[in-house]
């Protein structure tokens, strides 16, 4: 049935461009509407008939995967979910995938948010996707949500001295003194990784700038794709490793199914976004073909005249 | 030093190491009774341990003296697998006082940094390495006061380079204020300015002119707006259309003076009109909808689309491309610049955007400000050179002395 | 004197901000500060909550086009309010996280923010595939460099390039596209990506300079009574 | 109202209705509101739609989506700086008595008396909405800048300048030098494929360099000069259109997550 979906509507999406291609041999432009409804068939039909790929981790995803797999046990990592609805689908995934490998591999992970947004977010994350798979981790003792607080780069401004002073609580108003997490960690020098989640101000940048620098604590970023270029300069000193993008997560949750087979049954939306992400990606490619072809056509014309 | 002398020196340093190293175990057998009692009083059987030795207590530098740095070699039966240390617990004796636990620290810890000393107490640590039930205490240090450093030694090359920086962009502000002509490179993109306004013209079609979303707080919102300074008085001289829809009312008042007084200039005030410049909204969305209409309906020959963007820039550029109008963006945000690139006639990349300005309003703060930065660029440029050649022969030929200019480069522009 | 004094708290915040990451003793202030800052930031979302309240309800008054929607405007920002502050229906109480699962406030967030936000967000897609279409032409050098690149990365970011360049032998590697599109990432977008954040830093720390000695002002507005 | 519009509206609103019931239907064995449930699916599948309906053209639709919005934003963002903020940073430095009313535990030393420092520029901001006192929200404004510059002023120098210049300290001869021949003799991305590593530090290296140039503006683009701007400018170009190929991903993927949600949670055509 799924086979038989698949093929209907590649069919019906390479026979539509084979179409586009023979008008724009004839110099006929194409209306910005019909690529949009393409855009749209693209993505569609692959989460109706779902095609998955297999990925492989590249350096950058993998030396993240790497440093989260070699921390000793019981090592302290901060994830903080610098993101908002816009950004969630690109970033959650990654940022559930990475939660997951610290449960597994027994740190200790404080959960916190840049973005107001982000705490909401992150509810989400814990009740929904990461808790479930690890019914045997406590709150306060395994992991811990300190939330989010307002001030932008104000607060990784704070917490890189003085993690109590910013955040006296965590996000149920119990105090940071009575939580064992924190028995011995003072500020975010003491932490042994840091992830930031995200894509836009405050966010990885912010983490590197004001906490990674100053305190040389290793940072890892997960990103949406349209920053990830930018945190490029940053590597290998600055940052370990970017995750870009759907591909970022994808190649993370490959990565982890590889290594803890006792993930494969787990929802690994990384991994299924890849089948849209490349039949659009391919649609694309074709409407730059058609504009270019459109647009020698029509220069040929211009010097004939 | 003479060998002789060498070797006396030697006899004397390894003799004392013995001495010390004597006095310390006879010390800690004395501090080691008691635990031994404690232990034998409890009635399950207690496995023995050694406590951890060498404990050392350091002032952390650089701080006001709230932090004490502490080090020891972990009990020697603090081993991978069969341990049964279960961790380390920290005591401290706050000015003669009684010790207290201050932290419980895992197994195979060997480093604490006690972060709530005052300044003024003295303290004394010890260490005990615990096990299910009893705990053996290392010996105690020496007494120690934290003491405050008034200066951080360990930036001083942040501290350095920001001086120079920074005193190299004051230095050509004060030069450009006394007057001093300072050169600025042309900037292609300006050109395209002209041409682009002339082209409104010849085909009788509105301009319409974008300065970003962000309020006037933010940089690239006043460059945008120097430009349309410029702008505006070719569009009076020639008598077109201009539409300014914004998204910020701070924004809209300051582009209706820059606009009224470029009308002026020009002779031709009652041509100018409020209208030219509307609110819309502070949404980001919102706004790009009304603006999208508005390019759909008028369509303007010419667009200008210069300050800060964020995820609109595609949406409205992408429109504008789709009317077929002129197109000349500007931004300093680097995730927006690739859309711009690709669908608009001409584009100021980053600092261009602030060059353009400085180049127009012939500000001193603007033109003595991106001097400055030249100068750190040809800092940064001339670093650079030294740095990658060095490393370069260094590591194909393993050439000591370019190895170690190398190191000290790396020391000055490191990040701590 | 309504310049000067807020010249003076810039330039007084600005430089102890500075000076605290060089002198020890300082840092505990420059920590309060930095909170101060912090709380301030909440100021100002109320500051924005109010401006919202404040056009919404002069366009009603005045009827202006489009006052309906600025009724809808007020009312979920007013039906938002009441369930966020109040925390209705947090099952922990008073004490507990206002995004709790299962309260109303986190139910809005999940059913109305969420996927408003996303949608609107969403659109792009639409775009950036217009957009590919009509902008990525080879109209002269600069252009087709883009364009090359671009369609490099395209084909190297999904499994594609990876079918279309899986014949390449292993000592050969490199051209297979996803090699080369990390090739380039780590290559020319670096370099790229670097001589533009070396720019933007310098642009950063020059005009920080300029607003904490006072030589730029703008931001205070052009007269005195606004 | 046009006839066309009311059509339209009644039209939407019965689907609305349809799909409401229906999706109540379906989730009454699972939860125990599931009236509730079924309005709050189909209200957020409404307004996904609303929203994409602008690609065909603005409408109503997509203006009452967009205000709601606006309005709904703007107090989340309100709210979540109360709780967070306020409540847990200020309250408890400033009253024992309020720290009691919203159950927070002030710690010993809590109480800072300098805490009333941001409260009161924090007024001083909202004065901005009276048309009178909009001058003293200056201060408040001034603190926000010198707060920014001071921090950004040492972060982008360490961060972004300094250690950006010492991370281009790159190889460009290979690690150990062994003659052209071993150079040249593999082409893979592995260790010992010294070509492509070393290619990749020449073009970091040269790209930085001529990047600068192209971004110096205190001398005219002519020579040797003028040529080096040029591959400064070609280095751009290929940077910007790998970041634009990289970015297609981003925004492809925030379409996915829309329709997915569209086909799973509200038509339940997918699990």
């Amino acid at each position: 049935m799924d086979n038989i979906g698949v093929i209907i509507s590649l069919i019906l999406i390479f026979g539509g461009l084979v179409a586009l291609f023979y008008g724009s041999l004839k110099g006929r432009e194409v209306d910005r509407r019909i690529i949009f409804l393409f855009i749209f068939l693209a993505v569609a039909a692959p989460i109706l008939f779902p095609m998955t790929f297999e990925e492989k981790a590249t350096q950058v995803v993998k030396s993240v995967f790497d440093k989260v797999e070699n921390l000793p046990e019981g090592s302290t990592v901060l994830l903080s979910f610098d993101f908002d609805p816009a950004m969630a689908p690109e970033v959650q995934p990654m940022a559930n995938a990475i939660s997951r490998h610290c449960l597994e591999k027994g740190h200790k992970i404080i959960f916190m948010s840049l973005w107001a947004t982000g705490q909401a977010l992150l509810s989400q994350s814990l009740s929904e996707s990461i808790l479930p798979g690890f019914p045997e981790k406590q709150n306060l003792v395994d992991y811990v949500s300190i939330g989010y607080k307002a001030g932008n780069e104000g607060v990784p401004n704070v917490i890189i001295t003085d993690i109590q002073k910013m955040f006296p609580t965590d996000v149920n108003s119990v105090p940071l003194d009575s939580i064992p997490i924190f028995d011995n960690i003072e500020s975010c020098k003491d932490l042994d990784f840091i992830v930031s989640f995200g894509g836009g101000k405050p966010g990885p940048k912010e983490w590197i700038l004001f906490v990674g620098d100053p305190g040389g604590v290793p940072i890892g970023v997960g990103v949406a794709a349209v920053v990830a270029p930018q945190m490029y300069p940053y590597l290998p000193d600055q940052v370990i490793g970017i995750l870009g993008g759907v591909k970022g997560a994808a190649e993370y949750e490959s990565e982890l199914i590889r290594v803890h087979p006792k993930f494969a049954d787990m929802d690994t939306p990384g991994l299924l976004m890849m089948g849209p992400q490349t039949l659009a990606h391919v649609v694309i490619m074709a409407f730059i073909v058609i504009g270019n072809v459109v647009f020698f056509r029509g220069r040929r014309r211009e010097k004939k005249e | 030093m003479t060998p002789t002398r060498l070797h006396i020196f030697r006899v004397i340093s390894i003799s004392t190491i013995c001495v010390l190293l004597l006095a310390s175990l006879a010390l800690s057998q004395d501090e080691a009774t008691p635990t031994t009692n404690l232990s034998t009083e409890i009635d399950t059987v207690i496995i023995e341990v050694a406590a951890p030795t060498s404990l050392i207590a350091t002032d952390h530098k650089y701080d006001n003296g709230e932090r004490i740095n502490l080090q020891w070699v972990p009990s020697i039966d603090d081993l991978p697998g069969i341990s049964t240390v279960v961790g380390y617990r920290i005591y401290r004796q706050d000015d003669g006082g009684a010790a207290e636990a201050i932290a419980d620290l895992p197994a195979k810890a060997n480093h604490y940094r006690d972060e709530n000393t005052e300044l003024g107490h003295t303290y004394i640590y010890s260490v005990a390495a615990l096990t299910d039930g009893a705990e053996f205490v290392s010996n105690p240090t020496e007494s120690i006061s934290p003491e405050r450093e008034w200066i951080d030694f360990s930036k001083r090359y942040l501290f350095l380079i920001a001086l120079i920086v920074g005193g190299a962009v004051i230095y050509f502000i004060e030069i450009a204020r006394r007057g001093k002509k300072l050169f600025v490179r042309k900037i292609a993109g300006l050109e395209a300015v002209d041409d682009a306004v002339g082209r409104a013209t010849e085909m009788g079609r509105p301009i319409l002119f974008i300065p970003g979303i962000q309020d006037m707080d933010d940089v690239q919102t006043l460059a945008g707006l120097t430009i349309l300074g410029r702008i505006s008085k070719t569009i009076a001289d020639y008598d077109t259309e201009i539409f300014m829809p914004v998204s910020r009312s701070l924004v809209m008042t300051a582009g209706r003076e820059i606009i009224k007084s470029s009308y002026q200039t020009a002779g031709r005030p009652d041509k100018y009109s409020d209208d030219m410049v509307t609110y819309i909204t502070d949404e980001q969305f919102g706004y790009v909808a009304a603006v999208d209409g508005i390019m759909v309906r008028e369509k303007p020959a010419t667009i200008f689309l210069l300050g800060a963007f964020f995820a609109e820039s595609l949406i409205l550029a992408e429109t504008g491309n789709y009317i077929g109008a002129i197109q000349i963006a500007g931004t300093a945000r680097p995730a927006q610049l690739p859309f711009f690139i690709a669908a608009c006639d001409f584009t100021l990349i980053g600092e261009e955007l602030f060059a353009a300005s400085a180049y127009l309003s012939g500000e001193p703060k603007q033109l003595g400000s991106l001097k400055g930065q030249d100068v750190g660029k040809a800092i940064a440029m001339v670093i650079l050179v030294i740095g990658a050649l060095a490393t370069t022969i260094g590591t194909a030929w393993n050439i000591a002395s370019m190895n170690s200019l190398v190191d000290i480069l790396k020391t000055i522009f490191s990040t701590s | 004197m309504k310049r000067q004094i807020p010249l003076f708290i810039t330039f007084f915040v600005g430089t102890l901000l500075i000076f605290s990451v060089f002198i020890p003793p300082m840092e505990t202030w420059g920590e309060n500060f930095t909170l101060f800052f912090d709380i301030i930031a909440v100021f100002a979302f109320f500051l924005g909550a109010g401006n919202l309240v404040r056009v919404h309800v002069g366009k009603l008054k005045k009827r202006k086009a489009d006052w309906g929607f600025s009724i809808v405007t007020l009312i979920g920002f007013g039906f938002m309010l009441f369930v966020g502050l109040l925390k209705i229906g947090n099952p922990g109480g008073i004490a507990a996280d206002v995004t709790a699962p299962g309260s109303w406030f986190q139910e809005m967030f999940n059913y109305v923010i969420n996927p408003l936000q996303s949608t609107m967000y969403a659109l792009l897609a639409f775009f950036v595939a217009s957009a590919s279409y009509r902008a990525f032409r080879a109209k002269n050098r600069e252009a087709t460099i883009l364009l090359i690149a671009a369609f490099v990365i395209l084909l190297g970011r999904t499994p594609l390039g990876m079918l279309l360049t899986a014949w390449i032998p292993d000592s050969l590697s490199f051209f297979q596209i996803p090699n080369m599109a990390v090739w380039i990432m780590n290559s020319f977008n670096l370099a790229g990506q670097r001589a533009i954040l070396i720019g933007i830093s310098l642009g950063v720390v020059a005009m920080s300079l300029r607003l904490i000695l006072g030589v730029e002002r703008t931001y205070l507005g052009g007269d005195d009574n606004g | 109202m046009k006839k066309t519009t009311f059509i339209l509206m009644a039209i939407v609103s019965a689907l609305f209705l349809l799909s409401w019931i229906l999706k109540a239907g379906s989730l009454s064995g699972e939860t125990d509101n599931y009236i509730l449930q079924g309005f709050l699916v189909t209200f957020s599948a409404f307004l996904t739609l609303s929203v994409l309906s602008f690609l065909y053209a603005d409408n109503p639709l997509y203006k009452f989506a967009e205000h709601l919005f606006v309005g709904v934003s703007a107090a989340f963002w309100m709210c979540m700086g109360f709780w967070t903020t306020i409540v847990q940073n200020l309250i408890p430095r400033l009253s024992d008595g309020l720290s009691k009313f919203f159950e927070q535990q002030p710690q010993p030393g809590d109480y800072n008396f300098f805490f009333f420092i941001p409260v009161i520029l924090g007024i001083m901001l909202l004065m901005r909405l009276s048309p009178k006192g909009g001058w003293i929200s200056r201060w408040p404004l001034a603190f926000i800048i010198g707060t920014t510059a001071g921090l950004n002023f040492v972060r982008y120098l360490r961060s972004d300048f300094i250690k950006q210049i010492s991370n281009t300290f790159v190889p460009l001869l290979g690690t150990e030098w062994q003659g052209i021949g071993h150079f040249f003799s593999n082409l893979d991305l592995s260790a010992s494929g010294q070509l492509v590593a070393i290619a990749a530090n020449w073009v970091i290296f040269l790209g930085v360099f001529c990047g600068l140039i192209y971004f110096y503006f205190s001398k005219e683009h002519k020579g040797a000069f003028g040529a080096a701007s040029k591959v400064g400018i070609w280095v751009l170009m290929l940077t910007f259109g790998a970041s634009f190929g990289y970015t297609v991903m981003g925004r492809i993927s925030l379409l996915v997550g829309r329709i997915t949600f569209l086909f799973r949670d509200w038509l339940e055509i997918i699990s």
